[in-house]
Parts: structure tokens; C-alpha cells; sequence
């Protein structure tokens, strides 16, 4: 059994955009709160955020939601270009970022196709009542730094721990190991797995999804939904998306 | 110890052929030199070629800075392998580049040693020298024992020298 | 700038024995010479048949065309790229160029040749129809609909004629005082020629001042169509055949090599004149060593070029510009780009930085033939792989995205004929030119003399260069 | 083209040592005006790292501004110097001897300007010398992966190279205000100048270390830009940066900014010291607006490469940025007034020798081809951060704070500090070079006809 590739699968046919799990995300992450006028300044901090777009003419419109965290790609392109090494690969697939190691020079930002990168503008802060409920297992971020989604590595670090400990494998789906954002989805919209692990959900999904050769849209692949978000970059995301059932209009999420 | 004495020319005629008689009257290359205010064509007065070996400062300047480079990227690179995006530990372009700053970096920086290293400087003393060189006249040195200073001041005054000075050596 | 270099001693003779002397090599032809001739002659027939090998293969796939395409840009980048050493310094009226500059010139007649060897291209190269891209942007947009389907075609073909026009232009113009002097002077056919091409060249000032006046523009005429001839042809003919391909900096490229080779070219051109044709006297030192640095100089470019183009395909990670990388360089021509990287850049690096190498008369032709071989090479490199490419309406094929890698093409018999026929009929075209316009510039030569000086500077002796203004 | 006047060698000294010897009464205002910018562009400094970048206008995705705008602008200006003294001295142009020095002084200081722009634009500036390899106790070291692990290495050469450089090339002239000076000060620079006397082995070794350093600079000055340029164009997110044409682009769009400051420079010099005219005299001004105009127009032909091959690819993000660059206000505007001050309006009142010959025109048009550098950089880093995925979503805008202002200012007023200081303390004019071209000037006598010539060893 070597290192685990965690990864997720994202159905976009299940997303009611929600955002329940931004805000689990928000409050297991110790990501301090967007007021109004971060978003005025376009400086929220989401490590997820549902894209909404809309469709068509009214009255006849449709919503399109696509949560986008960070992919963990194989390839990132805001892993080379950090000067400092305060964003690297690990070895359980985990695209990691070293707040002590950071400088900010934003570079990672830009690398990002995904733009799941963000930075502290301010020093982060909290209303006098939530500042019990800050997360211990999670450090808070100081202003000057880039920080972004982990997959919640403290989860996974916990059950790792716990799973050594009581010499038990790692339960696939089991919710300690799960991402915030995957518990509390109230549409199973996430799965969370090892993706080194022929038997977890994750490999299934993607090998009935995402399967075969390399994935296009020729014909015999029709039924599958699998896609990578913007995979036209070479990133080699650890996260694959299924596309929306619509029999209106193919690969709109594609854009 | 050792005497020196300085000449002061205007006309490049004149300092030429004063420095003919010194070579005349013996005195050998290292005891006389011509100072001007700005770079003659070499050989104008007849003095001889100076040899150097600058051109041998930035080669070796060069191989140290490329060595250099060589031990940053790959040594770091080797002492702390962290994978970044798929790109290959020891990756030959990244490598390329600062290994080529490094080695140009070297030779240039010995070229500059070599340049201040061939040209004999820094100089402590003066010697005999005088400020109107920089505005344009041409001195004539010679420094040389007690006994022969005098002849060389001889030569000077008969050649026509706008002015002699005497320093210390 | 270095007392090592001795101009040629020619430069110090008197006009008259300039005039006499060249006319007189002008004139005589050793049978060594026609014996060149008839064993190049012979080569050509070979590519004639060659020639007509690959036009009965027939135009409908374009792989087989590879080579043959390859062999067209190379004459375009060396033999076409020559006359630019005459060009270039006489605009930064630089004096070394004289003996040479007539020379450089006469290998713009063997454009004209380059021209035949084009014309198959033009219906090897599909139409904008077939739906690849193009910068002509055909149907793109409504607006887009004035542009015709055979842009590519049309364009090429209207740049590289008036290439050729201008450049042969430029030689007659340059040739003329020459031509008259022949005439004046020469006896035999070659006479009754230059009588013919002088026209009435009698020298008055005002003639001498167009003379300036028109060589000055057709330079910059030749020079501006050069580059604009390299960008249509690496454009329409090279790089839109690779889907994915998307590299701003290659009609740049593709131009510079051609500045590298033609460097190179006319420094081997010189090295043969001085050792076999006898000019000893008149090709010194400085030729050598100022154009020796000139190619050292586009040596480096060449790879600064290369470099900046491939780090940025390297480090970015899209499958489209990975596999152009590894169709062209890491792939099926790995071989052959390694030695097209030491021939074009490593060899001349190490080679030139040594001063005895540059100042050698035997070191930069040495390194010249090197780059010669090497843009060879990289021609076949890049065209042939181009070529192989099967085309849109192939079902592997997209329009972003190159996905299938395919194997490195093999030259077919034909193939060889062609590049053995073709440069050996561009030298025999070189050197049939070269017995009607003197190959040694002898009005040039003797201006140098009026520019010239040797005198002595107090105790030393210096060389005093005029610029006239 | 070259009317000159015959000047002596004390004429020349008198000439070339007069900022320094007596001091020119702006020069107290001018030296206090620009240390005022400093000062303030400082405390906005201070008061950003205080309160976090937050004071700034980046946001998400705009996260490079200003202050990456303006490092490249420093870069590019950098460019001129070397490009100047180098390329000029290899060829024997005998135009360049006024200007060599005054280029490379430019270079010195706009590069120590660049330098210090990134520690404004980092998020934890006093955490910056982690991108040096230094860390040998700990074993943690810096991603040499990374452009900006490349930046600092290339430019830290470049820095060190043109300021060694300036710097051995002063040694003769040093010597001179040495004889001048009287004093204390004649002992500091004879400390300065290593107790130089111009023996023919020293001058053998000034002309010799012009040409060799020049050949040695001159790839270095190539490298630093393209690897400035690959800061942007390995980026492959990015629609507008990831183009292959970056490097040469950049290089000869920095050639053109910075020889038309170089310009600029010598104008203010003509004027600032009314001696200079005897020795800085048009001529210089015609010939390097000459060579402007072949640069700029070969900066355009790289400009327009760019814009047409972004567009061959067809793509979807590609047309949106383009269209929100040249079509959308405000970068509309600013895309016209760029194309407008970079090329169409400099470079036709260059073809005109009158303009290239007159110092108030020559100024004005230099200083416009700089603003349109700048926009250039602004246009590229910018519109393309801000139209940056296919996500519409987070598509973003930028305007930036008074603060970034204030900094951005600061780096100009340090620039013209800096060559203040080096006016009073230092001669910006090659005192030896232009002697040896008094001496190397010759001229050819044919018929009726003279003929400018010179000695060439």
C-alpha cells in the first residue's frame, strides 16, 4: 500500500449552489469572515467558492453552478514559480502551501488557471463573539501571505494519526477524513478518496466517468461525464467534474 | 634608494626624441617611463609595447563562476528535492540560466581584477609626477640611482624640456 | 581596433594596377575552372532528374515533398541571405566590405533559380478552404470574407519574385562602372556583354550620385523584402502545417538563421576565391576577421532565439506545445537537432572566443562550412517533420492540438538527386555569373584607396579610415 | 555631418569638471525637491508594510500592479547604458565617446531603482532575502526553478557588471579632478582613483577592458531582459503573457525606452551645463535619433508579430482580452495614447533632421516614447491579469491607490537623485575619451574635398 493521491470527484448535476459548503469550508479553516467591502474590494477569501452563471433569456433561464476549490494538479503551475519553495507537491498528491515559507510575491496567483489562490491583503480578523471558535488544528494566517485549499490536510493528518494508532486502514468515505466542504453537502455533490486505491469510490467514479483513453468528446464516450476543469492547460487536476445531465446543450461548464 | 625625475613636454615631437636620448645614454626600460594625459596612439613615442596577459582573467574568472552556478542550482536543488509542478528535479533550463549569469558574473568580476592587477595599480607613491599631465603636457620620468640622476637631468634640459621636477621614489 | 590585423596589400597599389590586374583575372579562366564546371553540371542534370522524379509523383501528399521543401529553404536562407554582407556595412560604411561586396551580390542571381525550385510548393500547400489556420484569418469573420483562398500563395510568390528583381537589380547597378571598364578595357565575349549591360556609363558625377543613391535604396528594399519573404514562408509554409504550433518568434528565427547562413556562406565563398581563384592579394585579413565576428555574433543569436522560444514551450505544461516540442526537437529528429545545435551554436561558441581561432584564415571558413551543414540540417528538421504532419482533414488531427506524433520521414532516392542537383546548380549558376560580372568589386576597390591611409603618427605608423558623409 | 570644434585638453577639463568644481545654484533645490519625493514615497511605504498590501488597489485576480509595471520600466530603461557604450564602442561609432558615460551612469542608477521596486511589491518585504541561497544551517533552500529566482541572479549581475563598468573607466578622469582639486579632496580622489598617472601600460589597459567588458556586458544586458520577460511568459494561465516572442520583445522594446532616456538625459545635460554644448553638440542628438527611428520601427514590427499571432490561435479567452485591451475604456484610451507617444508620433518628427537636431523637440519626443513604454508594460501586465481564466466569473479590474502612487513616484525622484549626486561628485562626461578622440580625429584631403577620418590602431 504506498502514499495515497487524494482527489475528488465534483457532480455538477447534484449542485444546488447552496454555498453550505463554503461555509463549513469558512469555519473549518479559520478563514476570517468576507464583510461587504472585501467583496467590494474583490478581496474575498473563499478556498471554495460556487461559480454561478446564468443561461438563455428570461424567462426561461437556467443556473449553472461549478464549486471550484484548488485541484491539486499533477502539473500546477503555481508550484514551480514560487521562489522559495512555499508551495510544492507532497507526496500524498497534496498541493501544499507553506504559510511560514511564503513572501508574497503572488506569483502562485497568477500561475493559477483556476484562481483558487488568495492573498491576505489585511490582517485577518474576527467579531469579538466568533473568536472562540476558531479552529486549533489550523493555523491563522497572517496578512502578506497566500493561502488556499488543502483538502483539509488536518482532517486527513487526524485520521492518519487515529488510524495508526488503532492499526485500522484508512475507511474510504469515512467522514473524520472527509474535507469540510464534503460533509456538509446536503446533495453528496463531493466524494473524497484515494485515488491510488483501485477500490475507493473516487477510482470507480472516475474510471466509469473519465475512463478509456484520452478523454474527448468523439463519440463512444457520450454516456461518460467526466471532464477536467480547463484541462487544456496540462495541469492534471486531482479533481474531476461531472458534467450536468442536460440534453439541451452539451459541455456548457466547459465553456 | 632611488632617485626620480620628471620632465614636463608639450609638443609629441619633443617627448619622443627626448626619450630616444634617454635610451641612448642607457638607461634601460624600467628606469624610464612617459606619462600622458590621455591614451596616444601605441607606439607614438617610440616606447615599448607593454605585454600582458589579461585576456586569460575572464576565461579563468568564467570557469570559477560557472563552477559556481553549477554547485547553486544543482547542489540546492539536490539537498532539498521538492517536487514542483511535474518539473524534473535538476531540470536543464532553469539550470542553464543561472548557471550562464554565474559564469558570466565571474568573468567579468576577474576581468576588473585582471584590468587593475595589469595596469600595476593601486600605486602608493607617486613617485616624481606632476598635475599639468592632465592637461595635456607629457612627462618624462626616469628613476634611477644617486649617481645617474643628474645625467638624465642633463638630457632633459638640453632636449628642452618645459620644466623639471625631482621626486622621491 | 588590434594591430594583429593586416589589411590586404592590394589596398595600398595604385588604381591603374588594380584596374589592369583584376581585369586581367576577370578574363582568364583556367581549364581547372571548366573542369568545376562540367562536374557540376553533371550533378545538376542528376537533380533535373530528381526533379522530375518528384513532380511525377504527383502533389496530392504533401509528405514526400518534405525534403524538397527543405532544400528550397535552405537556398532561400543561405544563398539568398548573402548579398546582405554586401548591403549591411556598406550602410554602416564599413570598409572591409569592398572586396567582398560584389561577390556577395552575385549570389542574388541565384534566386532566380530558387524560383523554379518554388513553384511545386504551390500546389503541394493546400488552400485556406481545408479549414487549417492562418494568419490570414480567411473566414474567420464576416469581415474577413474579402481575403481569397490562395492568399499564402499569391503573397509568397509576388514577395519572392520581387526579391529576386530587386536583388539582381541591385547587382547591375553595382556592376555598372565594372561592366564599363570591361568594356573599355576587356576583349572577347565577355566584352561584348559588359558593352551591352553598361549601357552608357561614362562616370560623370551625376551618375556616380545615382549610383549611390539607387544602391543605397535597393538595399534597403532587398533587406525589408528578405525579412518579409522569410516571415510568409515560415508562416504559410511551415509553421500552419503543425497544428498547435504556436510560436510568435518564428518568422524572426527563420530570418536570423538566415542572416547566420548567409554569413556563413559568403565566408566560404571568400575562403574559395582567395585559396582557388587567386585573389590573394585583394581578400586579407580583415574580410576574415570582421566577418568572423559577425558570425559569431548570429551564432549566439541563434541560440538566444532558439532559448526563448523553447524554455517558454518547456516550462508551461499545455499538451499542444508539448508535442510540438517533441516532434521537433526531443522526437523522431532528436539526432539531427543535437547536431544542428553543436554545429550552429556550441562548435562556433568554443571555437571563436579563442583570438587565434578568429584571426586565422583557416578557423572561421572552418566554423562557416560548419553552420552551413548545420542550417541544412535544421531546415530538413523543421520542414520535413512540417510536411510529415498529415493534414486537417485527417481524423487524428485537430485543429489546436497535434496528437499523434509522426515518424521521422527518409529521403527517397529522388530526394538525394534534388539536394545533391540543386546546390551544386546553384554554385555552377554562381560561378557562370561570375565570368560575365567581375566576382571582385573594382570600383570599390579603388575607392578604398582615396579612404585609406597609411601614415606615419610621430614614431609609429597608423591606419587613418575616411568616412565620407 | 560631424562640424566640431577643436578643443585642447584643459580646455575639455575646465569644460567637463565645472558641475563639480563650482556648483550650479538649482542644483541645492533640486537635490532637496527629489529627496521630498523620496522621503514621502518611503513613508507610503512604511505605512503599507504597517497596514498590509491591502492599502494598495490590487485585488483578486489583479494581483500585479504598479509596482511590477514599474520594475520592468526600470529594467527596460537599464537597457539604454549598456546598449549605448557597448554596442557603440564594439563598433567604433566615434559619435558615442560624449555619451558612453552618461548612459552607463543611467543604467547604475535605474537598476538600483528596479531593484528595490520588488521589495515593495512582495508581501513580506523583510522576508525578501529568502530568495538568496544562504541558508546553510538549516538546509532550506531557494526554488531555482523560479523566475524569480532567476531575476535576482540575472539583474544582480547586471548591476554589478555596468557599475564595475562605470567604475573603471572613472579611473583616469578621477586622476584629473585629483590634479584639480587641492586638499583634502584632491587626497580622497587620488585615494579613488588608485594613484593613476597614465603610464601607456594603464592606457593600454582602459582602451583594451572598453572593448572586452563591452562583449562581456552586452549578453549579460540580453539575458536580464528575457528573463524579466519570462517572469510572464511561462505562465501558461495567463492569455496575454504566454507567448514565445516575449523575450526579443521585451529587449528591443527596453532598447527603445532607454535610449530615448538616454536622449532625454543628454538634453537635460546641454542645458543644465551650458559648457557642455562645446563638447555634447547636436550631432550626438541627430545620430541617436537616427538610430531611434530603425529601433522603434523594429520594436513595432515585434508588436505587431505579438498582437497578430495572440490572435491566429482564434481562441475564446484570447479574443476577450484582446477586445477588453483595445476596445474597452479605459484601456481603450490608454491603448491609443500608447500607440500614439511610443511610435506615431516620435518617429515621424524623427525622420525630419530639423527635429533631431533641435533639443527642445528632441526632449519632448523621447519623453513621450518613455510614457508610451510605460503604458506598454501597464497594458500588457494589467488587462491581462484582469481578463485572466474563461471564468467570467472573476473577472476583475484595477485602480491603483495613492499610495502605489506615491512609491511609483519615489523610484523616479531616486533615479534623478542619484544622478544628481554623481553630477556634483563625479564627471558624467569621459573626460579621457573625448581627448583621445581630439587626438584620433584626422581628415582626408581629396582634390577640393575634405573627408572626415579617424586613426584606427
Amino acid at each position: 500500500m504506498g502514499n495515497p493521491s487524494w482527489g475528488m470527484v465534483i457532480d455538477n448535476d447534484r449542485c444546488t449552489g447552496c454555498q453550505s459548503c463554503v461555509t463549513a469550508c469558512q469555519s473549518e479553516n479559520n478563514i476570517p469572515i468576507n464583510q461587504e467591502d472585501h467583496f467590494t474590494q474583490r478581496r474575498p477569501i473563499q478556498w471554495i467558492r460556487i461559480e454561478r452563471y446564468w443561461e438563455g433569456e428570461f424567462p426561461n433561464v437556467k443556473a449553472r453552478f461549478i464549486p471550484v476549490l484548488c485541484q491539486h494538479c499533477a502539473d500546477a503551475p503555481c508550484e514551480p514559480v514560487c521562489p522559495v519553495y512555499a508551495t510544492y507537491h507532497n507526496d500524498q498528491g497534496l498541493n501544499v502551501q507553506v504559510y511560514n515559507r511564503c513572501i508574497g510575491t503572488r506569483f502562485c496567483a497568477n500561475g493559477c488557471p483556476y484562481q483558487v489562490r488568495h492573498f491576505n491583503f489585511w490582517e485577518p480578523e474576527w467579531p469579538e463573539s466568533l473568536e472562540n471558535q476558531l479552529n486549533p488544528d489550523v493555523t491563522v494566517r497572517t496578512r502578506g501571505i497566500m493561502e488556499k485549499c488543502t483538502f483539509c490536510i488536518q482532517r486527513i493528518q487526524r485520521t492518519k494519526r487515529d488510524s495508526e494508532k488503532t492499526n485500522t486502514p484508512v475507511s474510504d468515505g469515512d467522514r473524520k477524513l472527509n474535507p469540510a466542504c464534503v460533509n456538509a453537502c446536503p446533495t453528496n455533490t463531493f466524494t473524497f478518496g484515494d485515488f491510488n486505491d483501485p477500490n475507493s469510490k473516487v477510482s470507480k467514479m472516475k474510471e466509469k466517468e473519465l475512463g478509456g483513453e484520452a478523454h474527448d468528446d468523439n463519440s463512444e464516450h457520450d454516456n461518460q461525464r467526466g471532464y477536467h476543469l480547463l484541462e487544456e492547460y496540462g495541469t492534471h487536476p486531482s479533481v474531476v467534474y461531472l458534467k450536468k445531465v442536460d440534453y439541451a446543450a452539451k459541455t456548457v461548464e466547459k465553456h | 634608494m632611488k632617485r626620480s625625475i620628471i620632465g614636463l613636454f608639450l609638443d609629441e615631437n619633443l617627448a619622443a626624441d627626448a626619450l630616444d636620448d634617454i635610451r641612448k645614454a642607457g638607461y634601460t626600460m624600467d628606469e624610464y617611463e612617459i606619462l600622458t594625459g590621455l591614451p596616444y596612439p601605441e607606439g607614438t613615442f617610440g616606447e615599448n609595447e607593454p605585454k600582458h596577459k589579461l585576456y586569460r582573467w575572464p576565461l579563468f574568472g568564467a570557469v570559477c563562476g560557472f563552477i559556481m552556478g553549477l554547485l547553486i542550482t544543482a547542489g540546492t536543488q539536490v539537498a532539498y528535492p521538492l517536487v514542483t509542478g511535474g518539473k524534473p528535479v535538476l531540470g536543464i533550463p532553469p539550470m542553464a540560466i543561472i548557471m550562464y549569469e554565474g559564469t558570466m558574473l565571474g568573468a567579468i568580476i576577474f576581468t576588473i581584477i585582471g584590468v587593475v592587477f595589469e595596469s600595476r595599480l593601486p600605486r602608493i607613491f607617486m613617485g616624481a609626477y606632476d598635475t599639468r599631465i592632465t592637461e595635456g603636457y607629457i612627462g618624462i620620468t626616469v628613476t634611477t640611482s644617486e649617481d645617474k640622476i643628474e645625467k638624465a637631468e642633463e638630457i632633459l634640459k638640453n632636449i628642452g624640456a618645459e620644466d623639471i621636477k625631482r621626486g622621491w621614489e | 581596433m588590434n594591430p594583429h590585423v593586416i589589411t590586404a596589400k592590394a589596398t595600398l597599389d595604385k588604381k591603374s594596377k588594380i584596374n589592369n590586374t583584376l581585369i586581367e583575372r576577370h578574363q582568364r579562366s583556367s581549364n581547372y575552372f571548366w573542369r568545376i564546371i562540367t562536374l557540376l553540371s553533371i550533378f545538376f542534370i542528376l537533380g533535373i532528374v530528381g526533379f522530375v522524379m518528384k513532380l511525377s509523383s504527383g502533389f496530392s501528399d504533401k509528405v514526400i515533398w518534405g525534403y524538397y521543401a527543405a532544400m528550397f529553404a535552405f537556398i532561400l536562407t543561405t544563398a539568398q541571405a548573402a548579398p546582405m554582407v554586401a548591403i549591411a556595412p556598406r550602410m554602416a560604411k564599413a570598409h572591409w566590405r569592398r572586396p567582398i561586396s560584389r561577390t556577395a551580390e552575385i549570389w542574388t542571381i541565384v534566386g532566380l533559380f530558387n524560383l523554379i525550385l518554388f513553384i511545386p510548393l504551390l500546389w503541394v500547400l493546400p488552400s485556406l478552404e481545408d479549414g487549417r489556420r492562418s494568419l490570414w484569418f480567411w473566414n474567420v469573420a464576416p469581415e474577413f470574407h474579402g481575403v481569397p483562398v490562395f492568399s499564402p500563395h499569391i503573397w509568397a510568390t509576388l514577395a519572392l519574385c520581387a526579391l529576386v528583381f530587386i536583388g539582381i537589380l541591385l547587382l547591375w547597378v553595382s556592376a555598372l562602372p565594372d561592366l564599363a571598364l570591361i568594356r573599355d578595357k576587356g576583349n572577347g565575349w565577355q566584352q561584348k556583354i559588359a558593352a551591352k549591360l553598361s549601357r552608357n556609363w561614362i562616370g560623370t558625377s551625376a551618375q556616380w550620385h545615382w549610383l549611390y543613391h539607387r544602391m543605397g535604396i535597393l538595399g534597403a528594399l532587398y533587406f525589408a523584402m528578405m525579412v518579409f519573404v522569410h516571415f510568409l514562408i515560415s508562416i504559410d509554409f511551415l509553421l500552419v502545417l503543425i497544428p498547435g504550433w504556436i510560436d510568435a518568434l518564428i518568422p524572426i528565427t527563420h530570418a536570423a538563421n538566415a542572416l547566420q547562413a548567409g554569413v556563413a556562406t559568403m565566408m566560404l565563398t571568400m575562403f574559395c576565391l582567395r585559396q582557388f581563384g587567386g585573389y590573394k592579394d585583394y581578400i586579407g585579413h580583415d574580410q576574415v576577421w570582421a566577418l568572423g565576428k559577425l558570425l559569431f555574433a548570429l551564432s549566439l543569436l541563434w541560440f538566444w532565439f532558439w532559448f526563448s522560444s523553447f524554455n517558454v514551450l518547456w516550462y508551461g505544461k499545455k499538451s499542444n506545445e508539448q508535442s510540438v516540442i517533441s516532434l521537433l526537437m526531443t522526437g523522431p529528429y532528436l539526432k539531427i537537432f543535437i547536431c544542428v545545435f553543436i554545429l550552429n551554436f556550441v562548435f562556433p561558441l568554443l571555437m571563436m572566443i579563442w583570438n587565434p581561432v578568429r584571426r586565422s584564415f583557416w578557423g572561421p571558413p572552418l566554423i562557416a562550412s560548419g553552420v552551413i551543414i548545420g542550417t541544412f540540417l535544421d531546415r530538413i528538421r523543421l520542414y520535413v517533420a512540417a510536411y510529415s504532419v498529415p493534414g486537417i482533414g485527417d481524423p487524428n488531427v485537430s485543429k489546436h492540438e497535434l496528437q499523434s506524433i509522426p515518424l521521422a520521414h527518409l529521403p527517397e532516392i529522388s530526394d538525394i538527386f534534388i539536394m545533391i542537383g540543386f546546390i551544386s546548380g546553384s554554385i555552377l549558376v554562381f560561378m557562370l555569373a561570375t565570368k560575365i560580372i567581375p566576382v571582385i568589386n573594382i570600383w570599390e576597390q579603388k575607392e578604398v584607396v582615396l579612404y585609406e591611409i597609411h601614415k606615419k603618427f610621430h614614431r609609429t605608423e597608423v591606419k587613418i579610415l575616411g568616412k565620407p558623409d | 555631418m560631424q562640424e566640431h570644434i577643436q578643443l585642447d585638453p584643459k580646455e575639455i577639463n575646465d569644460i567637463a569638471l565645472s558641475p563639480i568644481l563650482e556648483t550650479p545654484k538649482w542644483w541645492f533645490p533640486a537635490v532637496l525637491i527629489s529627496f521630498g519625493f523620496i522621503v514621502a514615497g518611503l513613508s507610503a511605504f512604511f505605512y503599507m508594510v504597517y497596514n498590509g498590501l491591502g492599502v494598495t488597489g490590487l485585488n483578486r485576480p489583479v494581483f500585479w500592479g504598479f509596482f511590477i509595471v514599474n520594475f520592468v520600466f526600470w529594467i527596460g530603461i537599464s537597457h539604454a547604458g549598456i546598449m549605448i557604450s557597448a554596442i557603440l564602442r564594439l563598433t567604433q561609432a566615434e559619435w558615442r565617446r560624449p555619451i558612453t558615460r552618461a548612459a552607463e551612469v543611467l543604467t547604475v542608477f535605474s537598476l538600483m531603482a528596479a531593484l528595490h521596486t520588488p521589495l515593495f511589491h512582495v508581501g513580506r518585504p523583510w522576508r525578501t532575502y529568502w530568495v538568496f541561497p544562504y541558508d546553510f544551517s538549516r538546509g532550506v533552500w531557494p526554488n531555482v526553478r523560479s523566475p524569480f529566482v532567476w531575476d535576482p541572479s540575472a539583474v544582480g549581475t547586471y548591476l554589478i557588471a555596468s557599475t564595475l563598468f562605470v567604475i573603471i573607466c572613472l579611473l583616469p578622469d578621477l586622476a584629473i579632478i585629483r590634479d584639480r582639486t587641492t586638499g583634502l579632496r584632491s587626497k580622497i580622489y587620488g585615494i579613488l582613483c588608485l594613484g593613476w598617472r597614465g603610464t601607456p601600460r594603464q592606457w593600454k589597459m582602459q582602451t583594451i577592458v572598453g572593448i572586452l567588458l563591452s562583449a562581456l556586458v552586452l549578453p549579460v544586458f540580453v539575458s536580464v531582459h528575457s528573463i524579466v520577460s519570462w517572469d510572464f511568459a511561462v505562465i501558461v494561465g495567463v492569455e496575454g503573457w504566454h507567448s514565445t516572442i516575449f523575450a526579443p520583445y521585451f529587449i528591443i522594446g527596453a532598447i527603445h525606452s532607454g535610449v530615448s532616456a538616454v536622449a532625454t538625459f543628454m538634453v537635460i545635460m546641454m542645458w543644465a551645463w551650458k559648457g557642455n554644448n562645446k563638447i555634447l553638440r547636436p550631432d550626438h542628438l541627430d545620430a541617436i535619433g537616427r538610430l531611434l527611428i530603425i529601433v522603434a520601427t523594429t520594436w513595432f514590427l515585434f508588436l505587431f508579430l505579438e498582437i497578430s499571432f495572440a490572435l491566429f490561435t482564434l481562441e475564446r479567452p484570447e479574443i476577450v482580452l484582446r477586445e477588453l485591451q483595445f476596445f474597452k475604456w479605459p484601456f481603450s484610451g490608454l491603448f491609443i495614447l500608447f500607440l500614439l507617444t511610443a511610435y506615431f508620433i516620435p518617429v515621424p518628427m524623427w525622420m525630419f533632421k530639423k527635429v533631431r537636431r533641435s533639443l527642445p523637440l528632441m526632449f519632448i519626443t523621447t519623453i513621450l516614447v518613455n510614457i508610451g513604454m510605460w503604458l506598454e508594460r501597464f497594458l500588457i501586465i494589467v488587462p491581462s491579469l484582469s481578463r485572466k481564466t474563461p471564468f467570467a466569473f472573476d473577472w476583475g479590474s484595477y485602480t491603483p491607490s495613492i499610495v502605489e502612487i506615491l512609491i511609483v513616484t519615489e523610484t523616479f525622484a531616486f533615479v534623478i537623485f542619484g544622478l544628481l549626486l554623481f553630477s556634483k561628485f563625479l564627471p558624467l562626461i569621459p573626460i579621457f575619451d573625448i581627448k583621445e578622440g581630439m587626438v584620433f580625429r584626422d581628415e582626408i584631403k581629396i582634390g577640393r574635398r575634405t573627408v572626415p577620418a579617424s586613426i584606427r590602431e
